[in-house]
């Protein structure tokens, strides 16, 4: 019933368009396309591609924000019902939602980000009409700890996680990798806030951090991570020299008008539902299979803004990056491979 | 007098219907200031709740847990208490019921009934301490259970962290055997995620009704509610009937968060924010005047609402806020049930 | 003649009953004007109407002859108008003074003066006598010394003409008599008082006119000189009736409650039953009299199980029931009219039926097995009401919708008929009107006649006198004298509840 | 860290979290006591959190610094407003308070949001470039040891909200005003008796607890979020209620309270990086405000006495 619905549908519309003749969709997860961070990221691909190819917004690409986690399913079904040849999913958390969305509708595609299938047994499933798309934040997060390393006067840095998870892991472990890269005497502190929404709570654990002595925090938090900001530009309004690095994109204008981004750690989502959305206009869709943009595809790098960061770190910054492009140097993920990376300096 | 107790049930019956009409009026006047075509809209919201028989099916779905929740809310306002921590006692069933649902292993007959008593349980104990420091301490419950809720989301998240935890923020799944939920009925919905659980809702309604209206317990709970002195005097352990109360309130929500867990999810996320099914229970208890029956018309009511919320955003671009926004105005006019009063009165006698 | 208060042709109406119906009172200056009525007759409402609680639908007021339109009590105050409520209208965590100056506080710098507010008070108190603390509490403080405060609050607007809603129902027989004085103080300085009460003595002995209404209507106004109890009561009901209670000797058989060496410590660990000893028997009725707070109330919520006993035993029929719960104690045969029926006796939102079964719900027939049998409990109920005469629409009617003396007969009707072998009857007719009263006598009576131990506890000497076949008397939480209410006097009662000790009198 | 460096990070934590508590628990005293239960609050300061952004957004740009404070005032104004919707309910059309309470946080986070999307065309607000800023008091912050803890890095909002409830411990105990309220949340037909306009009175106090309440939401998204999104105002009002029965009705028995949840809380976040908290698991340390309040509420604090007539519309002629 699906597959016909769909034809009748794309058809319809396939006549009015003379462009791309394709459909793609984005359900964020309860946070909305403006969060400053990840489903806004997606968004913007999914925009850019949009103006790219001629689509009209609400016809040929849209989004559904999700209120709670019973909307995922619903949302994603939308989609299919309404036609729509990929959909993306943001967030790990749609992993179950993707799954059972693309088991019920076999006719269209969806990509996951940060995210692959798993079964009961926490074994790895692929679905042919599902592409799931990861990043390498460990790598990107040791880049922006080199940074750190070679910015901080106090010799001692801190990273705040939002809730602790092998995703946060990654950047947590890929940072302090960094740091102890470029000086193993650096001291790193980290917390996890327990939450993506309580800016109090990074404000409170920024000023533990900074007072305790840490002059630069690596914050991969979200909305908690705001308060790291928050805590930073009073202190630097108060003439004390302290710095934030940002995540996900660009947090420069966070920092701003104190100028407290040091840098941050991009992750391009947007880049990623750009490129996922033409293999599959080109009929290339990545189903089935895991696609990783890494620092090769510029998936995950450091901030264009660099205007607070040295030009010796950015030499560094660059001479790591071959490294880890080399396959020299291998940026750990979890804490145990973080413990034998930091054994083998 | 028989004629006026004859009005009386009318307007119990009058006064949501009104709410509900009045409720929409003023939606659509929200929307047509605010530059949205109120019958597109309300076009888009009603062909979400009934347009075909999935929604219809995602409608019951999601009334399961709002009606145990609204029976839990409600038994405990008949009997004098307003337990304010549906939600976390609904948090704590879920975990319960995710876990047996997890390390057992038992044929579905047995399983099933077991995760949701252990759900039941479970949130009963939640609802019990409230209870039970009320009835010892004489401890506001209002605010025991608001601290009980936050406790509830921190533990619950923690716990599946520490031992149950399958990765992605979420809990390790349910066994099949321990699911409620139901090819037949998912294929009779064209797949929507209906499952048996509105099944069990249906039940536990009946319990309640029976409770409070058939059996001694509920004269008891009743009377303690209205009148403590009264039913001290009548010899009545009042510290019992108020823990109880709360111990069996609790239990509802309890089970409202095994629909979740056996039901829609099949396993429980880590959550660092409220579900809101709690308190959509207080107003769903309202709307259905704290009667069993009436509060799964309010369940349903509430259930289609939030689910076609998104089809009228998709299809008509309407933000879907607005029917958070009905919904409050519904409980609004509900609760100032004097003012429909006043109105019909008012035309009754010009009537004549 | 000059009146201060005309109300001409008053009439009120609530949904569905007119309350006041064209009644005409008039109030001459510096007399005391008694209003007499059966319950529910409007002697309130025609009160509230002059105190601008309500707007009357028709008639005319006129205060010293100008006509006046009384829109709320802030216009009554002005026109010199003050208002004793039948139900207290104090604060109960205000102090006396707070409680006075409400609503026009004197002020220094917008803070409330309150030093001067208390001299004020103070002044006002000792010139009428009535003694009152300006920082006491009102929670603390007697009923009589909270009507005094509700006294003070009329004196200290200035009012001319005060409103006395049933002031002696709640006071003992001491402060009946100290209020008396007082009204007689205020009358002897020019200010009019308009008294409402149910008790015909006192309206014969203090008042100088009295104003009758029947269900709404004015009866008419007489002078007080030339009539007498029995022509106001007539009146008031429209019949005649009986006050003095027939009743035979007593035949006291077995003993059915001994109480011995009881000890009850109050809320703050005092023990106000002290070392208690008593006995009723079978077939007669013991009259507990004293003044209010020596051990009444906590001597039966400890016979009851309400209340934890200290030490001492309690007998029921020879079964020891001291450290029973109130259930069990209920079982082994007490009937309990409680001295608060709205705090203890019913359940208001309960329907008359259901609370007809407040003792009895968990037995057959009326469940089984924990399930309740509705078509049993309401036929139980309708048989009731017949019974005795509760002036009820249905028996669905909840309990809040009666009047309280239809309230009462419905406790009655449900304790006694469980044939309780003790019945214990507190204040069983306070703030009933006479028709009530007399019913209620009656039936203890027959009570008594069928072979119950009867204890009744009262603060109305009159009653106590008429129904008790022994006294005791209660005084600091021990029972002081036992007398035979023919062989003693009002007088003799009044000084031992006052601690005053005679040696006549035998102590068993 | 040393004992002194823990407390300088703790308190003005403490401080900090504390003042939109203390705002918002000090409306529901005003609204509490007049007989008229709060639990509307929660609302009301979303209500208050979305017009500071909202004003601040729209005026920063010419206005530059003051915004923010100006922002306040704006939202107080606009949450004393808004609480009329509620004070007509449950005062007028005698609706049941409670349950109105619960529908006005509904329509509150409902239509904030339905309006965000309406003016802004997405989900939350941007940042807003001016905030209240943590500082460090002139002189008193350079006094040895307390300058440390008690004055540095402290919004100005802090000591405003304390020095607030004194404020309204005066107006309700010694003022005129405040008898009157009192009367009418204990025994409202007595106030009537005494010429007091019951009905009256308790709109302003419903009023005032909207402008309360809005200073306390746009306190927090002015001072701690920085911008206005669904989730801003997440249970803070209900916490607020909280530290107002646990404060036993009383400002500053209330202002008591919510320090010490911030307390609780800052302490809970802080632990993690104090030597000896650390070994504790976080979660205990995170729910340790709340099963502190059970138990300070069960066992020491004793019991607390709600207004009398709290709850119940006054109705002339019914007793
Ligand atoms: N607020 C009210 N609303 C409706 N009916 C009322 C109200 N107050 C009194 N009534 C009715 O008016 C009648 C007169 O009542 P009122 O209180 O004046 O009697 P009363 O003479 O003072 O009686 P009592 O001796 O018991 O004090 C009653 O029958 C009652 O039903
Ligand atoms: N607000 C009201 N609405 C309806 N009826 C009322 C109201 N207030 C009083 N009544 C009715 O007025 C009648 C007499 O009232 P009232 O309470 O004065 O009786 P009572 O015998 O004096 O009782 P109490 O012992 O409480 O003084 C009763 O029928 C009662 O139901
Ligand atoms: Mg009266
Ligand atoms: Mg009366």
């Amino acid at each position: 019933a699906c597959g016909n619905k769909e034809e009748e549908q794309g058809g319809g519309d396939g006549a009015s368009k003379e462009e791309a003749n394709i459909k793609v969709g984005l359900v964020t997860d309860t946070g909305g396309v403006d969060d400053k961070s990840f489903n806004q990221s997606a968004w913007e691909g999914l925009k850019k591609f949009g103006e790219e190819f001629g689509l009209t917004e609400g016809e040929g690409y849209r989004y559904l924000q999700s209120e709670k986690e019973a909307d995922y399913i619903p949302n994603l079904g939308q989609f299919a019902d309404g036609g729509f040849d990929v959909t993306f999913a943001a967030g790990f958390l749609l992993e179950d939602a993707v799954q059972t969305a693309a088991e019920q509708n076999t006719g269209t595609n969806f990509a996951l980000i940060d995210s692959l299938l798993a079964n009961a047994d926490g074994e790895t499933v692929w679905l042919d009409n599902v592409s799931n798309v990861t990043f390498d934040e460990h790598t990107g997060s040791f880049l922006v700890g080199v940074i750190a390393a070679k910015t901080t006067k106090t010799k001692k840095v801190g990273f705040v996680g939002g809730v602790d998870s092998p995703l946060i892991k990654k950047f947590e472990n890929g940072f302090k990798a960094g740091v102890k890269s470029v000086d193993p005497t650096i001291e790193i502190v980290s917390q996890y806030a327990g939450d993506f929404n309580k800016p109090e709570n990074g404000t409170s654990i920024a000023s533990t951090m900074y007072t305790g002595g840490a002059d630069i925090i690596y914050h991969a938090a979200g909305g908690t991570g705001n308060g790291v900001f928050t805590e930073a530009k009073n202190r630097k309004a108060n003439g004390e020299e302290v710095w934030v690095i940002g995540v996900d994109r660009d947090q420069h204008e966070e920092g701003m008008p104190e100028n407290v981004t040091l840098t941050s750690m991009v992750k391009r989502v947007d880049n990623a539902v750009y490129e996922i959305s033409k293999m599959a206009k080109d009929g290339n869709f990545p189903g089935g299979k895991e696609t990783v943009f890494g620092l090769k595809e510029e998936g995950v790098g450091i901030a264009p803004t660099t205007e607070n960061v040295s030009q010796e770190a950015l030499d560094l910054v660059e001479d790591y990056k071959q490294k880890i492009l080399s396959g020299e140097i291998e940026v750990p993920k979890t804490d145990e491979e973080f413990e034998a990376f930091e054994a083998s300096l | 007098m028989q004629k006026l107790l004859k009005n009386q049930r009318l307007f119990n019956i009058v006064v949501p219907l009104f709410s509900i009409i009045l409720g929409i009026l003023v939606g659509a006047i929200i929307m047509l200031v605010s530059g949205y075509d109120p019958v597109t809209g309300y076009g888009a919201l009603f062909n979400g709740m009934f347009g075909n028989p999935k929604s219809i099916g995602e409608m019951i779905r999601a009334a399961s847990p709002l009606i145990l929740a609204g029976l839990a809310v409600g038994f405990a306002f008949k009997t004098g208490l307003f337990n304010i921590g549906v939600e976390g006692q609904l948090l704590v069933g879920w975990l319960a019921a995710v876990y047996v649902g997890y390390a057992l292993d038992l044929p579905a007959i047995i399983h099933v009934p077991v995760s949701i008593l252990a759900a039941a349980i479970a949130g009963g104990i939640w609802g019990m301490i409230p209870g039970l420091l009320k009835a010892r301490f004489k401890v506001h419950e209002v605010i025991v259970t608001i601290m009980m809720n936050y406790i509830a989301l921190y533990s619950t998240a923690d716990i599946i962290k520490r031992y149950l935890y399958a990765g992605n923020e979420k809990s390790f799944p349910i066994k099949e055997s321990a699911s409620l939920a139901s090819t037949f009925l998912a294929d009779m919905t064209n797949g929507s995620r209906l499952h048996w659980g509105i099944v069990v809702a249906v039940i536990v309604a009946v319990f309640m009704w029976f409770i409070l209206e058939k059996t001694t317990t509920g004269y008891e709970l009743k009377a303690v509610g209205y009148n403590q002195h009264a039913s001290m005097y009548a010899g009545m352990n009042v510290q019992k009937n108020i823990a109880l109360s709360m111990t069996i309130s609790g239990a509802f929500a309890g089970i409202a968060g095994s629909m979740e867990a056996l039901g829609t999810f099949q396993n429980m996320t880590v959550m660092s924010a409220f579900t809101g099914t709690g308190f959509d229970g207080i107003a769903v208890a309202l709307l259905g005047a704290n009667n069993p029956f009436g509060i799964i018309l309010a369940a349903l009511l509430f259930g289609g609402l939030t689910t076609a919320a998104p089809q009228m955003n998709f299809n008509a671009n309407v933000p879907q806020e607005l029917v958070d926004v009905i919904i409050a105005l519904i409980i609004f006019f509900v609760a100032a049930s004097y003012l429909i009063r006043y109105i019909l009165t008012r035309f009754s006698k010009e009537g004549k | 003649m000059e009146y201060v208060i005309e109300m001409n042709n008053i009439r009120k109406e609530f949904p569905g009953i007119v309350a006041n119906d064209n009644i005409t009172l008039q109030v001459k200056k510096g007399e005391i004007h008694a209003l007499l009525g059966e319950n529910g007759a409007g002697k309130s409402t025609l009160m509230n109407v002059l105190f601008g609680l309500y707007q009357p639908e028709k008639g005319e007021i006129k205060v010293k002859g100008q006509p006046v339109k009384i829109t709320d009590p802030n216009v009554a105050n002005r026109l010199g108008i003050g208002m004793v409520h039948q139900h207290f209208m104090l604060v109960h965590n205000f102090t006396v003074t707070e409680n006075i100056i409400l609503g026009s506080e004197p002020t220094k710098g917008g803070k409330i003066n309150i030093k001067d507010a208390a001299k004020k008070v103070e002044e006002l108190s000792k010139r009428y006598g009535l003694s009152v603390d300006p920082y006491a509490k009102i929670e603390d403080i007697s009923v009589g010394m909270q009507q005094r405060v509700e006294i003070l609050k009329t004196l200290y607007r200035g009012a001319e003409i005060l409103i006395f809603d049933e002031p002696t129902a709640v006071l003992t027989p001491q402060e009946i008599k100290e209020l008396i004085q007082i009204m007689g103080k205020l009358v002897a300085e020019g200010k009019s008082i308009i008294l409402i009460t149910h008790k015909l003595k006192e309206i014969m002995e203090v008042c100088d006119r009295c104003t009758v209404i029947r269900k709404g209507k004015g009866i008419g106004t007489v002078e007080v000189s030339e009539t007498d109890p029995d022509q106001l009561a007539a009146l008031m009901v429209g019949r005649e009736v009986h006050f003095k209670v027939d009743k035979q000797e007593a035949q006291p058989t077995d003993v059915v409650l001994e109480v011995k060496d009881l000890v009850v410590i109050d809320s703050r660990n005092i023990p106000v039953v002290e070392e208690l000893n008593l006995e009723v028997k079978a077939g007669e009725i013991l009259g507990i009299a004293g003044v209010d707070g020596n051990g009444q109330t906590e001597l039966i919520e400890g016979i009851t199980g309400l209340r934890k006993i200290k030490s001492g035993s309690v007998k029921i029929n020879g079964k020891e029931t001291a450290h029973l719960s109130t259930r069990k104690i209920t079982e082994t045969g007490v009937g309990h009219i409680p001295e608060d029926r709205h705090k203890h006796g019913l359940v208001l939102d309960y329907t008359i039926g259901e609370n007809m079964v407040l003792q009895t719900y968990y037995q057959k027939p009326y469940s089984n097995s924990g399930v309740l049998n509705y078509n049993k409990i309401y036929e139980k109920a309708k048989s009731l009401i017949e019974e005795y005469d509760v002036r009820t629409p249905s028996e669905f009617t909840p309990a809040r919708a009666l009047s309280g003396g239809n309230q009462q007969k419905g406790i009655i009707a449900r304790e006694v008929d469980r044939s309780p072998s003790l019945l214990i009857a507190s204040q069983p007719t306070r703030g009933l009107d006479v028709g009530a009263i007399e019913f209620i006598h009656s039936k203890l009576i027959e009570e008594r006649d069928k072979g119950r131990a009867v204890l009744l506890v009262s603060f109305e000497l009159d009653e106590v006198m008429n129904l008790s076949d022994r006294i005791a008397v209660i005084y600091e939480g021990k029972i002081v004298a036992i007398v035979d209410p023919k062989e003693t006097t009002e007088q003799e009662l009044g000084l031992l509840m006052a601690g005053g000790k005679k040696e006549s009198v035998g102590v068993s | 860290m040393s004992f002194l460096d823990i407390l300088s990070i703790i308190i003005p934590a403490a401080l900090y979290t504390a003042a939109p508590l203390i705002f918002t628990a000090l409306g529901a005293v005003f609204s509490e006591k007049s007989g008229v239960i709060g639990l509307g609050v929660e609302g009301l300061m979303v209500f208050g959190a979305f017009s500071g952004v909202l004003t601040t957004l729209l005026l920063e740009g010419n206005m530059g610094e003051i915004t923010p404070w100006l922002a306040i005032l704006i939202a107080a104004i606009a949450s004393g407003i808004f609480s009329l919707i509620y004070g007509v309910a449950v005062i007028s059309l005698r609706a049941d308070q409670t349950v109105t309470g619960v529908a006005i946080n509904m329509l509150a986070v409902g239509l904030t949001l339905f309006l965000i999307k309406k003016i802004f065309n997405k989900g939350q607000t941007d940042f807003v470039d001016f905030r209240i800023d943590k500082v460090d008091f002139p002189i008193l912050s350079d006094i040895p040891v307390i300058g440390d803890i008690f004055f540095s890095g402290i919004p100005y909002t802090s000591y405003i909200a304390i020095a607030m409830a004194f404020v309204v411990w005066y107006i309700i105990y010694k003022t005129p005003f405040g008898l009157r309220l009192r009367s009418v949340g204990e025994h409202p037909a007595a106030a009537d008796t005494m010429g007091i306009n019951v009905n009256r009175t308790r709109y302003i106090a419903v009023i005032l607890s909207g402008v309360f309440a809005g200073v306390g939401g746009a306190v927090y998204a002015l001072s701690i979020s920085g911008n206005f999104t669904g989730h801003t105002i997440a249970g803070q009002g209900f916490l607020a209620i909280a530290a107002m029965i646990f404060g036993k009705w009383h400002p500053v028995g209330a202002m008591a309270a919510a320090l010490f949840f911030g307390f609780a809380q800052s302490l809970g976040i802080t632990g993690a990086q104090i030597p000896f908290l650390q070994d504790i698991p976080s979660v205990f340390l995170i729910m340790a405000p709340y099963i502190l309040t059970i138990l300070a509420l069960t066992g020491f604090v004793g019991r607390a006495e709600a207004p009398k007539a709290s709850g119940v519309p006054y109705i002339k002629g019914t007793r």
